[in-house]
């Protein structure tokens, strides 16, 4: 296992003082539990505040979007694995400014019942909660089941978008519209090329033979919609962005921000490689990219792979998107 | 059975239960991340410390959120979350009484299932620990005393494990396996197996 | 081999598409030639360009600190290899605004000898130029013999000073003499912990058995300065952190910028454990991190490892390190 | 040898030294890294399409900067940046000559040495091309004739790669070895020796 680690078991608490340490000034504890981060100047008052959270070992995802104009905390849970709804319920009442928190996170089952379990800890005590999923994986089902589909690096726009109308002033309701609006018309699929290996096991997270690839692979190594041998860049971006396209019904005239995204061990000259292809594709169909980002924003450790995510822009979704943020990992000015 | 009566039997139980981790840490390990070993290992040992804290005069509905918050925060998972929002449910059917008989029982286990079908969004047959915990709920209501109860809750949680092993997951990781998560028991299922057989050793070693 | 490519031989023209797809904002190609990149508003009348270089796959070095208050223009190698002193010629004249070009890259022979081919070239035109060599790595020659190290990460912070010295219309000669005072300042050393596998040839660029390391590899995977056992991130950390303290004789009061760099697949986790470490030494040791830097600054594609590197800060230094940037990979603002 | 020849001369030669493209690959490859035969290929082929563009009233000095030029660009590298240098230096020393016989090599060669040495900040036993080239220079300024010389040059640049093998190479990407550099012979240094041997075949052709 080729891992830079002390004591496996001590992974996450340790990164996470390493967060800490290095960015004092923009995230802290609010109280022991350093599975609880949130932004430094939390409780904003008479704002609505945004908790999102699940496993580690996804960096800059969850921590590294919070921030001002992002989320304003995050429950951290072990490597790929849920936060307790303990530490969600610590993160809410810590970034409670008495409008309300909204819970913005990726749709995946223990994640999903222990906010659950947390929102209604957060009711008892008065604060109210609204939940919005990350749900852009159009691999992990099929449009008809949407509700269904995993969250994964397509969650970076609701966050930008929900942190940015929250910032503003919003009201709960309305950020939380503007989460779930954002959502709707973002899609994302991905290809896996090798797996990660898990600190506490020592496991790899899926098998792959040599030479192959999955096709709409999920963020832990969850099987996508097919296996098949290793194509080139441009071949992956034409499967890809092809379904993207179909998934979102988008057609000349649309304008949209486009994600590559690495998923740990990709070098960001192929990411680049499938960006050219992403942009040729689109530019052929008479899309325009309004906004592009490329690099790591939602990673597997040291997976080898990458994800193109789309979101369908309106002036609304626009100006959010190009609002000011400042994170450890992000920003925008 | 009252409350302190109820704590020992618990904590007997969680006893036993853990000498399963291992196997629990194999099936969840072949059709999911593998660390319901450590959620069962972890969270048994939290609620057990948590009960021996715990006042002699504690109601039952105490011990059961007691269990519930203990197990939540012990290992944080999907069976972590839905089992203490089963025993939450559950433990508000026994809301102001002291003796446990197996109406009581009933009642508990019906609402727990009823909880983790409305939580999980799953149905039986989706191949869950619902599937367990369905199947003990109707063998305990067709019961007519402890006893028999006891016997039928060990035949119905092992006869539902079985079936699950020819069925498809349809809910958490397993599901992403598809076709391929035909052939295993379902992991949660087994768990809740084990601790029905545990509690049933518990009752025949007091008796 | 595990790559999302294309042809082999296409690797370089296509990345670097892409990065000019993405950011026509902030960089452009003066001619036709893709290996030369340089801002969007170059050349700047009046104020001294700066001109970097070197082989492709260290992403975001060096195309990444093209930009304002960054570098003004990059010649583009092949993975690993040197430009031609056609290029960096090209580069050159591009950014050339009339007070004169600084040659800033790291210190690799085929380089050297291709910008002091380009200088001639520029000399012969007029256009003035020096030459800064980043020189950080500790590990690869004794404190001695330090002018012959090459550069490594380190050079990060000598692009930042020297951009931010340009910007504000400081002299070939001053720009050239806040370039060499931070190379003299700066100390880097890294572990290299699995190989990256080369595009076009499809082997390992080093042979490392499994559960070694190298300690002080160079950033194509030269070897260090020894080879043993895997050690743990803590181990990592006081090794490296011990050896660049004493490098820069640096004691208590002393007050440092800190890189923590990962080479390609190690997870931003992990750095965040070597940052961690590194913040508890220096504080035991009395010294102030006053300005942390952890992610990808200079990769080796795929390499699994990482690096450490330490600027002593001065007034001086420190302020032009806040100056404000912005490329396609780095802002401060 | 006036222009024309010595634009024949040197693509009959270069057409010769690309045959040991692979050669010299693998010992770049053991040596550095690998790209040393590309190197000699493409930059010969960008010479020889050069020099076939060059007018026949090309003088020696032209003739020399073309291909300094052209062998620059063609695989950006260590060796090209190099041996253009070498070339550009050696040209000096032809400026305003017509005719080249032994003196004019001489000089040549020897500044093309001292370029290298200079550029390279190497010196004679750092295991590099320049080995190679000092050692020719010496064995052209100790020969009498022409033909006498090539065979000299032929032997001395033989017998420096020998030597090479002996040695820790002590500049470019050879040196981070160390240790482990000795035993092989000097890739630059073995390319050095192919051109000279093709050198002589094509004079001893021409004769
Ligand atoms: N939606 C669901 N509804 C009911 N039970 C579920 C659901 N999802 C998973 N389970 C049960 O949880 C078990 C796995 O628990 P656990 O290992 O804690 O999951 P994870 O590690 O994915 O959080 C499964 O074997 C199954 O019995
Ligand atoms: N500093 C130097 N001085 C003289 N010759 C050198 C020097 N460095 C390397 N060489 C020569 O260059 C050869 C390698 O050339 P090349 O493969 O082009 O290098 P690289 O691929 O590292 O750019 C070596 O075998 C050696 O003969
Ligand atoms: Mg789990
Ligand atoms: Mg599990
Ligand atoms: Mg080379
Ligand atoms: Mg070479």
């Amino acid at each position: 296992m080729k891992k830079i680690i002390n004591k496996p078991e001590d992974f996450v608490d340790e990164f996470v003082e390493g967060i800490l340490l290095a960015h004092p000034d923009l995230v802290k504890t609010p109280g022991d539990d350093l599975r609880v981060l949130v932004r430094a100047d939390a409780p904003l008052t008479g704002k609505v505040g945004i908790v999102t959270g699940g496993g580690s070992g996804h960096l800059p995802l969850f921590k590294g979007y919070v921030g001002k104009g992002l989320c304003s905390g995050v429950a951290i849970g072990n490597v790929f694995s849920s936060p307790s709804s303990d530490q969600i319920f610590e993160a809410t009442k810590a970034v409670d400014g008495g409008a309300g928190v909204l819970y913005l996170y990726g749709n995946y089952g223990g994640d999903v019942f222990n906010f659950d379990l947390a929102g209604d800890l957060a009711e008892l005590e008065g604060i109210e909660t609204r939940t919005v999923l990350g749900r852009d994986d159009v691999a992990s089902q099929p449009k008809d089941r949407r509700l269904d589909r995993r969250g994964v690096a397509g969650i970076f726009f609701a966050y930008k978008a929900a942190g940015a109308a929250a910032e503003r002033g919003d009201s709960l309701d309305q950020v939380a519209a503007v989460a779930e609006d954002v959502v709707d018309h973002t899609a994302t699929m991905g290809v896996g090329l090798a797996p990660t290996i898990l600190p506490t096991t020592g496991r790899p997270s899926f098998e792959l033979p040599d030479g192959e690839m999955e096709i709409g692979i999920g963020i832990h190594g969850e099987p996508g919609s097919r296996r098949g041998p290793l194509e080139t860049a441009d071949e992956i971006a034409d499967h890809v962005v092809g379904a993207l396209l179909e998934d979102l019904g988008l057609g000349e005239g649309a304008r949209v921000a486009v994600l590559v995204n690495g998923l740990g061990a990709t070098p960001l000259e192929e990411l680049y490689l499938l960006y050219r292809r992403t942009h040729q594709i689109l530019a052929e169909r008479g899309i325009e990219i309004v906004r592009p980002y490329v690099g790591e924003y939602a990673t597997s450790l040291e997976m080898a792979g990458a994800s193109i995510s789309l979101l369908e822009l309106d002036d609304a979704r626009l100006q959010l998107l190009d609002a000011p943020a400042l994170s450890p990992f992000f920003q925008e000015r | 059975m009252q409350g302190t009566n109820l704590n020992e039997h618990i904590r007997g139980s969680l006893e036993i239960l853990v000498e399963s981790a291992d196997e629990l840490r194999d099936l969840d390990q072949a059709l999911g991340d593998g660390d319901l070993g450590i959620t069962i290992t972890a969270g048994s040992h939290a609620v057990v410390a948590e009960l021996e804290k715990l006042s002699p005069t504690a109601t039952p509905t105490e011990i059961a959120r007691t269990c519930a918050k203990a197990f939540a925060s012990a290992n944080p998972s999907t069976m972590a979350a839905l089992v203490a929002g089963a025993l939450l449910n559950g433990s508000r059917t026994w809301e102001g009484k002291d003796e446990i008989g197996l109406a009581e029982a009933t009642e508990f286990v019906t609402a727990a299932a009823s909880s983790i079908s409305q939580r999980g969004k799953s149905e039986v047959g989706d191949k869950t620990i619902l599937d367990g915990i369905a199947a003990v709920a109707e063998a305990l209501r067709t019961s007519s005393d402890s006893t028999e109860a006891t016997d039928a809750a060990v035949r119905a949680a092992g006869r539902a494990v079985e079936e699950t092993a020819g069925l498809q997951s349809r809910r958490g990781r397993a599901s992403w396996l598809q076709e391929r998560s035909i052939g295993l028991p379902d992991p949660g299922a087994t768990a809740f197996q084990r601790l029905v057989e545990a509690w049933s050793r518990v009752s025949a070693a007091t008796h």
